[in-house]
């Protein structure tokens, strides 16, 4: 009996040093040959995830398709995230240690962005997010630039995503319908507090008085004693920012008949698959986005939007567009750079000043508060207000762009017809 | 060991309440050094909560328990197992990975968190302790190896370890083959000389007759008898509650003509409880008709008999139906096959209703029969016709057993097994049962297995008996003859 | 006017909670199977039923019918491929085989929310409203498919209760809850009573599920939460007690619809949670279970 | 100890763990890294449970409290192993917190007490985001090192450090008198051994090495967030691991840590399917070698 322990454990023995040397590295490549990775860690399962590789990609082939980058194709790798923080943080690890890719584009959860933010230090990758919206981003840039120097928020902190939805609902709401009133419906998150704070300053600016103010649980899936309470207190519009949920409020609002019109920050609705997930309950709903079908905001916007369409069978969400954007940004950055070393990199990502697919693309620089995040404005990118309109996402501002009218369905009340 | 040593345990006026029913009731007794008290008493008589209440694993509501002096009632267990008493489990559950020195070591451990590893002289003491109870050949493999009489010596082991002065040993003898069962009576007299207490918990008199020096007998958790063996053994009352009153039998003289055929045919079954064995070589049979008795004590191997034969337990050897082997076959296809057992726990669905008791008993049958069936069991037993609304467990142990019975006869068994249907029943009422078996057994054609510790009350019924004793059928033949050839060596 | 308005609200949800609780208790109270993959079974049938409205036109009966047929097979799966194994494993020892379903279906439902996730990606999903629009109950706007969840559940908790309570399959479920063995020996077979303990389960939480995703909407990411939403109501209810579970899925129900109206729409899960540390520090065995 | 299986195992395993810097890549140190702290986790869980018997779903309170108690004196301040003793204070006394029901509710009503405490903590940490940074988690200013080798000899030492210490603790009396208590508590307490304060020490054993693994995993991250140390899913994946490696072996859970992230990071190929490749694993371990893998490799024999 004493040789069968000695097999078990020879065997399990042998099992963890083959286990080893299968997980030995491969040789380091030679540095500066061959293809130029960039890493993009999203979550596969999520549309938006997705949208954010497949804009990735198509970046690349463009590049590609035009002779590289000082001759070097652009290779994307992909890691799934599970949209766990943990997760990516192993996904980064491997990106840059063992595939060692020179930036990656990743996510558009704050938290994710947030637990990559030390490891692009430590590490010194370049990291670009086309989506989260968390003002401690680009705080820690900010407040900590030679170490935090390499990350990048290629979409807007969340007071100037408030600043965009004041500016919308001054035309939309205050001007056009004549709305008087707006209460503030957001999910109880950290890239929501910012946003609030934005809200309660410019929205009265605005023209809209503030008369409610709700945060929610992320977790809430019964949102009837929300629209209550906020019912009650008669505003005229809802000001929302939600992205954790989305599809339950919108349908909730909808088979609840709730009267008021829905609109702000929606990020689960900037998709395109939100009309089937919500039965068209997204009728009438209002959100901020980056572009929609068939408008021009650029040159660029409509042809990559096609582009997209003809590869993946649909429409990006608007992270499609920004990641394609980092990555052209990232390919121009290492063109002018004529290297991939990371700190020549992060210095000519900084004098970024390009046509993007969603306008003028530039970051802010050190001196601002929102140090290497996306600049906002008609300049700069611009964000496009859109309504779910009988299944299609319409562009209703800023009027510069289009034109078309805000329908509401029928169980809502706009001032005029409700008016005392 | 003179009568005037001041004894170590005294034990007075313990009651014990569970809800409603009293478990315990005012129970006293003394046990001095060197001393070993039987404490016997049928199933569910109260005596192992006695021996829980010595040993704080049950909280006493009224009594005093004094140990040397000190009242030690109510005091959470380890206490008083530091206190001096020692317990032997029925049951053994030693620690599996562990070796058996290291099983006994565990004992000898301080109840410190910061000691580590144990001191030296725990090895030593934990080796001289396996000497003495006869592990020291296996002191070094591990409990699932051994043999079932070595796990008791190592649960003998752990209770010494202590080295109480007053041990407590529940069903010493429970499993064992004679020769073993010698051992251990030497082992537990032993205590006597280094002058320990000793009180020895069993279900008769009979086995620990030999090595106790007095007994005290209990039924329905109170006192009836105290004395020698002997004085016990032959007392009146403790007489009625083990066999019953005098023995009466009627023997049926047609039966012998229908006779021939076995309906029920049992050849050379073995049954083992992990290791324990329960049943050797037992083979019985029973003719359509019949009405049979299996007697025996409690532990004997009644119930295990009568569980291979409804398939609930593993065996080996063969067990025929109707002409057919039942091995293989699901418990309840043999209940439904026509073998249906009332078993000695009852099994009644107790918050359920009398009446729905009853109605799943008789839901395999088409309903014009169910509802004469179920007509004439209510005229069998009355009782069951006035509670038909009541929930189950609330009825008193009586109608509890009439209406087990009832619900196995509203199977239309062609052979019901009756497993000690007097298990803990005043007298009156096994009066009233053995009525209702008297016209069950001369109103219909059925056949009857029943088990039975109570040979009073077994015996008036039957036509033919089996003895079991120690996992063995030791004697087989009329109930006539029992008396005469059995019926003094049975207690 | 809001004590009105929070009896309604809390009413349709709280019964959509104990719908979906019932059919873990009954497993457990018959099978004493804790079935950790139970949110994973509700969430097939939603997304199952959504799908095939959505792609397949099979409408919102078609949707749901389709969706309560997916939550069975998932049931039968889990059974024939989990839980039998670990209970018919011979080195299992019996006193061992709860850690082991626990652990068995723990890791059965993350294979059932990533196989979701990777077929129908993690995004939530509504079922179309059965009967679209409001009515106004003494002044509160109620949505009619609301109503008609809260009567479904209803009408399903009742035919339970029927079932178990009246006819002969039920008085042997009862039973085989309060004493497989007797059962046994009245010659019922426990392995066909357990298979239909796990097709009435299937369907309750196929049922719950498809109706959640109808009221509230479900993604895959929601399997977990609503595991620990069963397990705490039944916990709560004391395990195997049917009405227990229901009066617990109130109490839950409106911890929570309360806390949202009364107190903030952040703290909404604490109270219940609150409340069910203190029972069963007070009562360990819930508040309507046996010791 | 040399006829010991385990100890053959061992000196291999050891000897690969302790020489990976010189032949692995920064990569595969980082999953080691954290494979390493997630394996005290489940070191720590496995103390309870199969010693001490108690099925506690709720070992990332433990961690939690650990992670960021530590973070939050980190912010305050204080060094780095202050802010570990602290956490780990923190961490015990939320150990005690869970002893107390522990001794008076029995299975699934014990669990779900520790799944509560796990979903409050997150709760609290959500609501209390001024402090904690909420859901997005808790940035500190301290990290151990940046060099993944140096993080790997923290890794390496501080699991070889708790491993001994377990290991020697669940074989030393202490070990056998919680096999004895988890087993049968009335028989335990017949042998004289006060149960409650066994409980209550293997709580707080568990809740110092769980809280401290969470610290150390903190000062290796640089953040903690309700993700990576409070999050139901580490439950999931210590117990998994702790079974699949063989329970009431201690180092089995580290093998079972291993395998998991590992495998996790091997298959990452497969894209969103590796979770379920590896949990389809970890299942048939479960249902075919119920002793996990350590155990049967450990196993008694039944005659020699």
């Amino acid at each position: 009996m004493r040789q069968g322990w000695i097999t078990r454990a020879g065997i399990g023995a042998a099992a963890a040093l083959s286990l080893a040397i299968g997980a030995s590295p491969a040789p380091a490549q030679a540095a500066e040959k061959g293809p130029i990775k960039i890493g993009v860690i999203s979550e596969q399962s999520a549309i938006v995830g997705q949208s954010i590789s497949h804009g990735a990609e198509l970046a690349a082939d463009y590049i590609n398709a035009h002779g590289g980058v000082d001759g070097r194709k652009i290779k994307i790798l992909l890691y799934d995230d599970h949209s766990s923080a943990a997760d990516a943080v192993r996904a980064f690890q491997r990106a840059a240690e063992q595939d060692h890719v020179k930036a990656v584009v990743t996510t558009f959860i704050s938290e994710i962005a947030l637990a990559l933010e030390p490891w692009s230090a430590r590490l010194h990758i370049p990291t670009i997010t086309p989506g989260a919206a968390s003002n401690l981003i680009t705080k820690q840039i900010h407040d900590n630039y030679a170490r935090y120097k390499y990350m990048f928020e290629g979409w807007f902190p969340a007071t100037i995503l408030a600043q965009a939805v004041c500016d919308s609902s001054h035309d939309l709401f205050a001007k056009d319908l004549h709305m008087k009133t707006a209460a503030i419906m957001s999910e109880d998150a950290d890239w929501t507090k910012p946003l609030d704070e934005g809200y309660v300053k410019c929205l009265p600016k605005a023209g809209l008085k503030v008369v409610d103010e709700v945060a929610f649980n992320p977790d809430t899936t019964d949102f009837t004693p929300i629209f209550n309470k906020i019912e009650a207190k008669h505003p005229d519009v809802i000001i929302t920012g939600i992205a954790h949920v989305g599809v339950q409020p919108t349908v909730q609002w909808h088979d609840q008949q709730v009267p008021i019109p829905f609109g702000g920050i929606s990020a689960q609705a900037t998709n395109l698959t939100f009309w089937k997930d919500t039965n068209g309950a997204a009728n009438g709903v209002i959100t901020q986005t980056g572009t929609v079908p068939g408008l021009a905001i650029t040159p660029l916007t409509i042809p990559v939007g096609e582009e997209f369409v003809k590869k993946y069978g649909h429409f990006p969400a608007f992270v499609g567009f920004t990641a394609y954007d980092a990555v052209q940004a990232l390919a121009g950055a290492m063109g002018r750079a004529h290297s991939t070393n990371p700190d020549a990199v992060v210095t000519q990502m900084e004098k970024t000043d390009m046509v993007g697919t969603l306008g003028q693309y530039a970051f802010h620089g050190r001196k601002s508060k929102y140090t290497h995040s996306l600049r906002y404005g008609p300049k700069w990118v611009p964000t496009v207000f859109m309504q779910w309109q009988n299944g299609k996402q319409v562009c209703v501002w800023p009027a510069s762009k289009c034109h078309n009218k805000m329908i509401f369905p029928p169980f809502i009340k706009t001032t005029k017809t409700a008016a005392k | 060991m003179s009568a005037t040593t001041p004894p170590l345990l005294t034990v007075n006026g313990l009651t014990k309440r569970f809800g409603g029913l009293v478990a315990v009731k005012d129970i006293g007794f003394r046990i001095r050094p060197g001393e070993i008290l039987g404490l016997i008493g049928p199933n569910g008589s109260g005596k192992s909560t006695v021996m829980k209440l010595v040993m704080g694993i049950e909280k006493p509501n009224a009594g005093t328990i004094e140990l040397d002096g000190t009242d030690i009632a109510g005091w959470p267990t380890h206490r008083i197992a530091r206190h001096g008493v020692g317990i032997v489990f029925q049951h053994s559950r030693p620690l599996h990975r562990q070796t058996v020195l290291e099983n006994i070591k565990l004992a000898l451990l301080p109840d410190s968190l910061f000691k580590l590893a144990a001191e030296p002289h725990v090895e030593k003491r934990a080796r001289a302790i396996a000497e003495r109870v006869g592990l020291a050949d296996v002191i070094d493999r591990r409990p699932a190896t051994l043999p079932f009489a070595d796990l008791r010596r190592l649960e003998m082991a752990k209770a010494l370890a202590r080295n109480p002065k007053v041990v407590l040993v529940d069903e010493p003898f429970a499993g064992l083959t004679a020769a073993e069962v010698a051992t251990f009576s030497a082992l537990i007299d032993g205590f006597r000389n280094e002058g320990r207490a000793v009180l020895l918990v069993d279900h008769n008199v009979k086995s620990v007759a030999a090595l106790v020096d007095r007994v005290l007998a209990m039924y329905l958790g109170e006192h009836i008898a105290e004395g020698s063996a002997d004085e016990v053994m032959s007392n009146e009352t403790v007489r009625r509650v083990y066999i019953g009153g005098a023995i009466e039998t009627h023997p049926r003289k047609d039966l012998d003509q229908r006779g021939g055929e076995s309906l029920l045919d049992v050849r050379d079954l073995e049954v083992f409880y992990g290791k324990a064995q329960a049943l050797q070589k037992v083979s019985i049979h029973v003719r359509a008709g019949e009405f049979v008795s299996v007697v025996g004590l409690n532990g004997a191997g009644k119930t295990t008999l009568f569980n291979a034969i409804s398939g609930l337990v593993p065996y080996t050897g063969e067990i025929r139906w109707d002409g057919a082997a039942l091995a293989g076959r699901t418990p309840a296809s043999i209940a439904r096959g026509g073998i249906v057992q009332c078993p000695e726990t009852r099994e009644l669905f107790g918050t359920m209703s009398v009446r729905e008791n009853l109605d799943l008993g008789g839901q395999h049958l088409p309903p014009a029969e169910r509802d004469r069936q179920l007509a004439w069991l209510l005229e069998l037993f009355p009782i069951l016709k006035a509670r038909a609304g009541q929930a189950a467990g609330t009825l008193s142990g009586g109608e509890q057993q009439m209406l087990a019975i009832a619900r196995a006869l509203m199977m239309q068994p062609r052979l019901l097994i009756l497993d000690e249907p007097t298990l803990g029943l005043a007298p009156v009422i096994l009066e009233q049962l053995s009525k209702a078996l008297a016209r069950l057994r001369e109103t219909t054609p059925i056949t009857v297995l029943l088990g039975e510790q109570n040979v009073t009350f077994a015996l008036p019924h039957a036509d033919r008996v089996y003895v079991v004793e120690h996992a063995r059928v030791v004697w087989e033949g009329d109930p006539g003859r029992f008396a005469a050839e059995m019926g003094t060596g049975y207690l | 006017m809001l004590a009105l308005q929070i009896l309604i609200d809390g009413f349709a949800i709280s019964a959509l909670y104990g719908l979906g609780a019932i059919g873990f208790t009954l497993m457990f109270g018959v099978c004493g199977v804790l079935n950790l993959a139970h949110g994973g079974i509700m969430v097939i049938a939603g997304i199952i039923g959504w799908w095939a409205a959505a792609n397949y036109g099979a409408g919102p009966y078609g949707g749901a019918a389709i969706g309560v047929l997916a939550g069975l097979v998932a049931a039968y799966v889990t059974y024939f491929a989990i839980i039998r194994p670990v209970q018919r494993s011979r080195a299992i020892p019996k006193e061992e085989e709860e850690i082991f379903v626990l652990t068995a279906t723990l890791l059965w439902g993350i294979m059932l929310q990533v196989g979701l996730d990777y077929l129908f990606s993690n995004n939530p999903v509504t079922m179309r409203s059965m009967i679209p629009g409001v009515i106004s109950l003494a002044g509160v706007r109620t949505p009619r498919n609301e109503i008609l969840i809260a009567v479904v559940c209803w009408v399903v908790i009742g035919l339970l209760t029927l079932l178990v309570n009246r006819t002969r399959l039920g008085k042997q479920l009862l039973a085989a809850s309060i004493n497989p063995r007797a059962l046994t020996l009245l010659g019922f077979e426990l392995s066909r009573i357990y298979m239909v303990v796990w097709t009435i389960y299937g369907l309750l939480a196929g049922l719950a599920g498809v109706l959640l995703a109808s009221f509230i909407g479900v993604s895959s990411a929601n399997a977990g939460a609503l595991t620990a939403s069963a397990f705490t109501i039944v916990i709560l209810g004391g395990l195997g007690s049917v009405p227990g579970s229901l009066i617990a899925a109130y109490v839950v129900g409106y911890a929570e619809t309360i806390t949202a109206y009364l107190i903030a729409p952040t703290l909404r899960p604490i109270p219940a949670l609150l409340i069910l540390v203190v029972v069963l520090y007070l009562r360990p065995q819930g508040l309507l279970g046996r010791r | 100890m040399l006829r010991s299986p385990l100890f053959w195992l061992l000196v291999p395993t050891l000897l690969l763990g302790a020489t990976a810097p010189w032949w692995l890549g920064a990569y595969y140190l980082g999953i080691f890294t954290t494979a390493y702290y997630f394996g005290v986790f489940s070191m720590s869980w496995d103390l309870l449970f199969g010693y001490a018997g108690e099925v506690n779903f709720g070992p990332t309170f433990l961690i939690g409290l650990g992670a960021y108690g530590a973070g939050l004196l980190n912010n305050a301040g204080w060094p780095i192993p202050l802010c570990l003793a602290g956490g780990s204070i923190i961490a015990v006394i939320g150990g005690v917190a869970l002893a107390l029901p522990a001794l008076r509710l029995r299975g699934p009503y014990f669990g779900l007490i520790t799944l509560v405490a796990v979903l409050l903590l997150i709760d609290c940490i959500v609501i209390f985001a001024g402090v904690t940074g909420g859901e997005i988690g808790m940035m500190v200013p301290d990290v151990l090192s940046i060099s993944a080798t140096v993080n790997y000899w923290y890794a390496f030492g501080f699991l070889v450090v708790c491993g001994t210490i377990l290991f020697i603790l669940s074989r030393s009396s202490l070990g056998l008198i919680l096999q004895a208590t988890g087993q049968d508590r009335i028989e335990a307490a017949a042998l004289g051994f006060n149960v409650t304060k066994h409980k209550l020490a293997a709580f707080c054993i568990s809740a110092l090495f769980s809280g401290l693994a969470g610290g150390m995993l903190v000062f290796y991250q640089g953040t903690a967030s309700v993700d990576t140390v409070v999050d139901l899913s580490i439950t999931v994946q210590i117990i998994i691991a702790v079974v699949f490696g063989g329970r009431r072996t201690i180092l089995g859970g580290v093998l079972g840590s291993i395998f998991l992230i590992l495998f996790d990071e091997l298959l990452r190929p497969l894209g969103q399917l590796n979770t379920f490749v590896v949990s389809g694993i970890a299942l048939l371990v479960v249902l075919l070698l119920p002793d996990g893998v350590l155990g049967y490799v450990l196993r008694p024999r039944a005659s020699r």
